[in-house]
């Protein structure tokens, strides 16, 4: 190469600010206001007038509570168990690791009502596992509390699961090698290595787990059915709400809507932004 | 909840499956009930008829089923969930409680001029109905079919509900709902009445459950809602036997 | 020290036409750079300092990519202050190459060509050629991973070359190579630079580098210059003692009067007196190259002016030379040969005569 | 310090082999088994004996079908909005980025079918947007199958966006700085350099978001209304299967499954293995 | 070259008790690597070799990051071949750091304490004494995103040597470290090594690195082991051009016959005659340094009898010194003063007599 002349300016040189790239902030734009103009939507039409009176209603407490609470234990399980299994298919080799991946996302792809259904068949009181359960500890899981947060990880541990298997695919492995270097077994690799450096990954794939445990509705009505104060999740309530009056399921939308946001908003940022 | 007898004196639990569209009626019969019976709390588990049966199926701790329809307690009848001893004194399939009768539901100020069956046969009139396989699908059919109509629907609903919200929403121009319904929306829909409606009546069986652990007390609740109850049903628009 | 005079507004940017004038102020966390560098066009300015120094900070702010608090970056008169990093006409090698994992080596040459509008052959063509010319056309379709540490730096050499810069900024761009690679890398570089209208900021530890490439060597020490100069007078006369270190050189600090340097004493053993080849008046610097110490057992009588009793504080060989340590009064090295080392049979502890010809010692304002 | 005593051999030095980390292994396995028993129920239960005759029901075939394009329709839909929305909220500063990144979840929470009321209330033909797209364009969505890719993008997007930002955020900046000193404009960065770099996030996102739609039911049911051939789904067609007969729910549910098993078999190991 | 024996299995690994005793094997992508390497106990083996030659390969082989294809790893008398990576007492310093992003500097350093169980506080103390050795003890709470290059290699340095390793790797260590930093870290290591009982492997480009800290190099080219000795041994008698450019020395190879040695010449000129110091029989190596080269425009008829007219290829300074690159016939360097330079008036393109004393010429057997 002979001494190249050099350019001095590239392109149309900017006056300095950098421009807004619109190409990609106009889909997002788009996008934004596509997930919120629904919300505008429910806006308008709730009942201002009588919303105050519905809203401290002891059952609409009760409901928004066991919701909040099942879904937050359903996260937690979800995160015990489900951040292994990601681990698992990321980082080991076994035969059939293929498949296993894709079966992970069955309970994605199941209607939440059939999965109910399949939850009944295997851990009802007749079921596979649970009569079992039943002749051996006298157990009967379905319409208790703890059969939503059954139903409620069945349906968003997938999400988990594939939210942290892809942010593991996306780390860089050699941090792992040189804390092996260190004498950091696979365990301590995995705990002191692994999971700080995939956090946003793990917190991302923990609100969307959290989000939809708190919107599961049709696995839980079918397996843990509808009972006020034990198993009437938010959704339920709102279903039951829509039966007679569409007004007040709005309202309680609202109100589930409302308390998420408020979670998401404080816990989101502080986990994301590592 | 109790185990067996249901001697005890202290409360007992009892929980009754009931198709969603009883929420409003049971809800307020349940209310009268307990006031009757200071030592019972009722326990109402609303869903649609379909998943109840299915979680009878499995074994849910259940006393009383209500049926939206008969086809529905058929399965659980078939299935041998039906507790023999009031069966053999009530029927084998259950007791009917209630019925419903359809009524052609459209938008306040009913834009598309809808008087009839037969005019939801025109073209510009947009159309909802139940599913077939819901109770208030076959009913439609049964009605459409004593009138000689063909309809398009542009939507067949997953419940009687479904239909109701987008006819008060204006996204179609009419819908086949029951009385029941027209009555509970107020002044958001106009109900329109018509003949062939008798034809298809919809029935609700009620039965008392093989699983129940007090099947007395559930037959008294069974009593209480063909009783004292079918003034309240009736005012909810439901017919009553 | 470069003195920072503070500019009115009425005395526009001093743009060395065609070079590279920046005056370059920021905080990064706790440490705060403020720099003033120029470069005329077609020159290199080797940037020097210690770890932590600032220079890689210095490249990012010329690079665009740490915005200054205050200052100016001038390009062939041409105002970059506010130009966006992808509009400035700046090749960059980073300390930690950030070659794109995901481009084969090829791909990640031809990346600024393509930026700048090339089509896919041609840029590859390019790339290619460069490749070549950094003997590293058999890795063209290897990914980073799998590329050594030297490999790499050679393609992010490359890739910094293929934007045909304006400004080349090259962060420590031979610390990963092999000697033979970094003799060919290096006349390759001087030789692109000799034509090359551009200026060129090299960031080097290595005073081989610097003194072979540069036309101008500028030290910062703690965010700040400490000294610019060609790399002869600083070769001759450093400043600091880490450009003394730098250039091999002993360095001392004192008070010059005529040829006679008075410098305060070390471990309290007060002061100690310096015969220097030339002579000055007031705050003066000495330096002297280690192989100009000769050692003794004993005073000789001779010519030198310099001798003073010191104590072997350590010995290093390295090559075919030997180096001595020296404290006590003044810490020194001395370069001497392996011979000579068995002859006077230093060890740790030794007491030696140090001797130093006048003519040897420099005398420089401090 | 004084010269250490170097160890050799550390811990209860292993013969070699590296043993399996039961502390991460044995809750994979109890994930993994939790999400799979449900489908052993189900396939226990299923009516094999008719099955063959069920699964060649034309009407079958149009719900799959349409389930398929549609949910395929939605995720290209997602990304194209998506991908640049979870840019931006990873990678730009703006007033009140914090609420927006909360207010994007909020299909997630809002109760499916709530959702599809609130997307007639802003785009049925009486609402606030669709109101003018029907007086101008003559244009209604619901009871369309465009109304079953609105309903699976408005559930099913947040999947994605969520997903994206957690990648990007655990994504090394540098390397967009370095190709920024290239010459990269953002936009270039963004499709050259970021997206090729987070793109087994992408892959996760993407799957998650596919089998969302796939599975979506009740904002479809509500918004898009169900017609054989037009609108219904396959998760509508188990539901109304579910009515009459669990069985043929249950086999629904079953090819439902094994066509996503399919799919995301063939394509997730290519996608994500990056 | 040290020619690979097959052993059988009746000839047990030849363990030097204590000391490392390698026999690496491995292929990664097109590479392969086949190198045997033995080091003492508390002796440094010097690594050098051009780029992509294999250093890192072995360093990661030894660590037990790339599996063996075949061959074995002993340390101490024991086997190690096989042991997971987290159970070998090795430490590491990697030629990219790879420090934990997420952890600070401090929390860097004592990982690896904590991994073999000492408490927190303990291994706190341990590291906070090491960055303190280091020079770092004010970045301890810095992450390694707000370190330099230098600061983030002596962390990374700190942080291999706290889990007191058996044996300690080292991937060029030094390449980023400033020249005073350099000093101080190579006195540490090798104050280290000094009472240290295990065994260090040091890759390093710095010649000058290799000669002060190793008590052996091994030089690998292409995966293969090509030289191996004493640095003493090593820098007088290079067995390829690499290991001579790196200790800088003019080498050729040739056919001996006494103190004659025939060189095939260059640019089919015919061949050349070399006379040497010592004599020898058959194929053989000469070598001689660039500054025993004496350069003159007319022949003159003195006593060396090494005299070939050669050709200016180019000219470096560097230093107080001149580099003058000559070829036809024969490709060798010669250093001159610049003030021999000037008066011999060199460009590129004169022709000049370059002279070498016999005695100044090494000639051993290839
Ligand atoms: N992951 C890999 N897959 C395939 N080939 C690889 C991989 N890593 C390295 N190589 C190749 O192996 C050879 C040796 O690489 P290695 O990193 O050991 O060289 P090195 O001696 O350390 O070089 P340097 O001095 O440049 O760091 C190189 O040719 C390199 O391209
Ligand atoms: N992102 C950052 N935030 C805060 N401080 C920083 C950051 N990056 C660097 N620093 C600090 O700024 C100072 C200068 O760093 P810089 O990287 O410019 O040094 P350098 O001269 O390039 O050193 P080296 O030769 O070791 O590469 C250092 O003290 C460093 O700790
Ligand atoms: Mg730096
Ligand atoms: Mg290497």
């Amino acid at each position: 190469m002979t001494a190249p002349t050099p350019r001095v300016g590239r392109g149309p040189s900017g006056n300095g600010t950098a421009r807004v790239p619109w190409v990609l902030v106009l889909p997002a734009l788009i996008g934004l206001l596509f997930l919120l103009l629904p919300l505008v939507g429910l806006l308008v039409r709730a009942p201002w007038a009588t919303m105050g009176r519905r809203i401290v209603d002891p059952d609409v407490l009760t409901a928004l509570w066991l919701s909040l609470s099942t879904s937050t234990a359903a996260t937690l399980v979800s995160l015990v168990l489900g951040v292994p299994l990601a681990w698992s298919l990321a980082r080991t080799e076994f035969p059939g690791r293929r498949l296993v991946r894709a079966l992970v996302t069955v309970p994605l792809v199941i209607p939440p009502v059939v999965g109910g259904v399949a939850l009944l068949l295997v851990l009802g009181r007749n079921g596979i596992v649970g009569q079992y359960l039943y002749s051996w500890f006298g157990l009967t899981l379905p319409f208790t509390p703890a059969a939503v947060v059954v139903a409620q990880v069945f349906v968003a541990m997938p999400f988990l699961v594939i939210g942290v298997e892809g942010a593991l695919r996306g780390a860089d492995r050699r941090y792992e090698e040189a804390a092996a270097t260190l004498g950091a077994g696979r365990v301590t690799v995995f705990t002191r290595v692994t999971l700080p450096m995939i956090l946003p990954g793990i917190g991302a794939g923990a609100v969307l787990c959290w989000a939809r445990a708190l919107g599961e509705f049709g696995a839980t009505i079918t397996f843990a059915g509808n009972f006020p104060g034990t198993t009437q999740t938010m959704p339920l309530a709102v279903y039951m709400a829509m039966q007679r009056d569409p007004e007040a399921a709005i309202v309680l939308s609202l109100v589930l809507l409302l308390v998420s946001l408020a979670v998401l908003a404080t816990l989101r940022e502080r986990w994301m932004s590592v | 909840s109790g185990d067996g007898g249901g001697e005890r004196t202290e409360n007992v639990e009892l929980t009754v499956m009931a198709a969603a569209s009883l929420t409003d009626v049971f809800t307020e019969i349940a209310e009268s009930f307990e006031e009757e019976h200071p030592e019972v709390t009722v326990v109402l588990n609303f869903a649609g008829s379909g998943e109840l049966a299915q979680q009878i199926a499995s074994g849910a701790p259940a006393d009383v089923f209500a049926s939206a329809d008969t086809t529905t307690m058929e399965r659980v009848v078939e299935a041998g969930d039906l507790d023999a001893d009031w069966a053999a004194e009530h029927g084998e399939e259950g007791l009917v409680f209630a019925t419903n009768t359809l009524m052609i539901a459209v938008p306040p100020g009913n834009p598309a001029g809808v008087s009839s069956l037969h005019d939801l046969t025109s073209e510009d009139v947009s159309t909802a109905f139940c599913a077939d396989e819901v109770p208030c699908g076959t009913a439609t059919g049964i009605a459409l079919e004593a009138a000689g109509l063909e309809v398009a629907p542009v939507t067949l609903e997953e419940d009687v509900r479904a239909v109701l919200t987008k006819v008060e929403l204006g996204e179609v121009d009419a819908g086949l709902v029951y009385e029941t319904d027209v009555i509970s929306a107020g002044d958001r829909v106009k109900g329109i009445g018509f003949p062939e409606a008798k034809e298809a009546l919809n029935e609700y069986p009620i039965g008392v459950l093989a699983n129940s652990e007090s099947p007395e007390r559930a037959a008294a609740w069974v009593d209480f809602v063909t009783g004292q109850g079918a003034p309240i049903m009736r005012e909810a628009g439901f017919g009553t036997p | 020290m470069a003195a920072r005079e503070p500019r009115t507004p009425l005395d526009p940017a001093p743009t060395s036409d065609g070079g590279l004038d920046a005056d370059l102020r920021l905080s990064r966390g706790t440490f705060t750079l403020d720099v003033r560098l120029t470069c005329p066009p077609g020159e290199v300015l080797a940037l020097l300092g210690p770890n932590g120094a600032g220079k890689t900070s210095v490249l990012r702010a010329l690079a665009g990519l740490t915005p200054l608090s205050d200052g100016h970056v001038f390009l062939a008169g041409e105002d970059l202050t506010t130009t966006a990093v992808e509009h400035r006409p700046v090749g960059v090698v980073f300390q930690d190459y950030l070659l794109l994992p995901h481009l084969s080596a090829l791909d990640n040459v031809a990346f600024g060509p393509r930026c700048q509008g090339a089509g896919r052959t041609e840029a590859r063509r390019l790339a290619m050629e460069l490749l070549e010319q950094m003997g590293l056309a058999e890795y063209a379709s290897a990914r980073p991973r799998r590329l050594s540490g030297g490999q790499a730096q050679r393609v992010a050499l490359a890739r910094a070359l293929a934007v045909r810069p304006g400004l080349l900024l090259l962060d420590e761009p031979m610390a990963a190579l092999d000697i033979g690679t970094r003799a060919t890398v290096r006349s390759r570089l001087r030789h692109l630079v000799e034509g090359f209208e551009g200026a060129t900021v090299l960031v080097t530890h290595d005073p081989l580098d610097a003194m072979v490439m540069a036309d101008r060597i500028a030290v910062i020490e703690d965010g700040r210059l400490v000294q610019e100069g060609s790399p002869a007078e600083v070769a001759r006369r450093p400043r600091t003692s880490y450009v003394a270190r730098l250039v091999g050189l002993n360095l001392f600090r004192g008070e010059a009067s005529g040829t006679t340097v008075t410098l305060e004493g070390e471990d309290g053993r007060g002061p100690v007196r310096v015969e220097a080849g030339d002579g000055h008046r007031g705050p003066a610097l000495v330096a002297f190259p280690p192989r100009a110490v000769a050692l003794y057992r004993e005073s000789s009588g001779g010519s030198p002016r310099n001798a003073w009793r010191l104590t072997v504080a350590g010995v290093e060989r390295f090559g075919d030379q030997v180096r001595v340590l020296l404290e006590g009064g003044l810490s020194l090295a001395a370069d001497i040969t392996p011979a000579a080392l068995a002859e006077l049979a230093l060890t740790r502890g030794s007491e030696v005569w140090a001797v130093v010809k006048a003519s040897e010692v420099e005398c420089y304002p401090d």
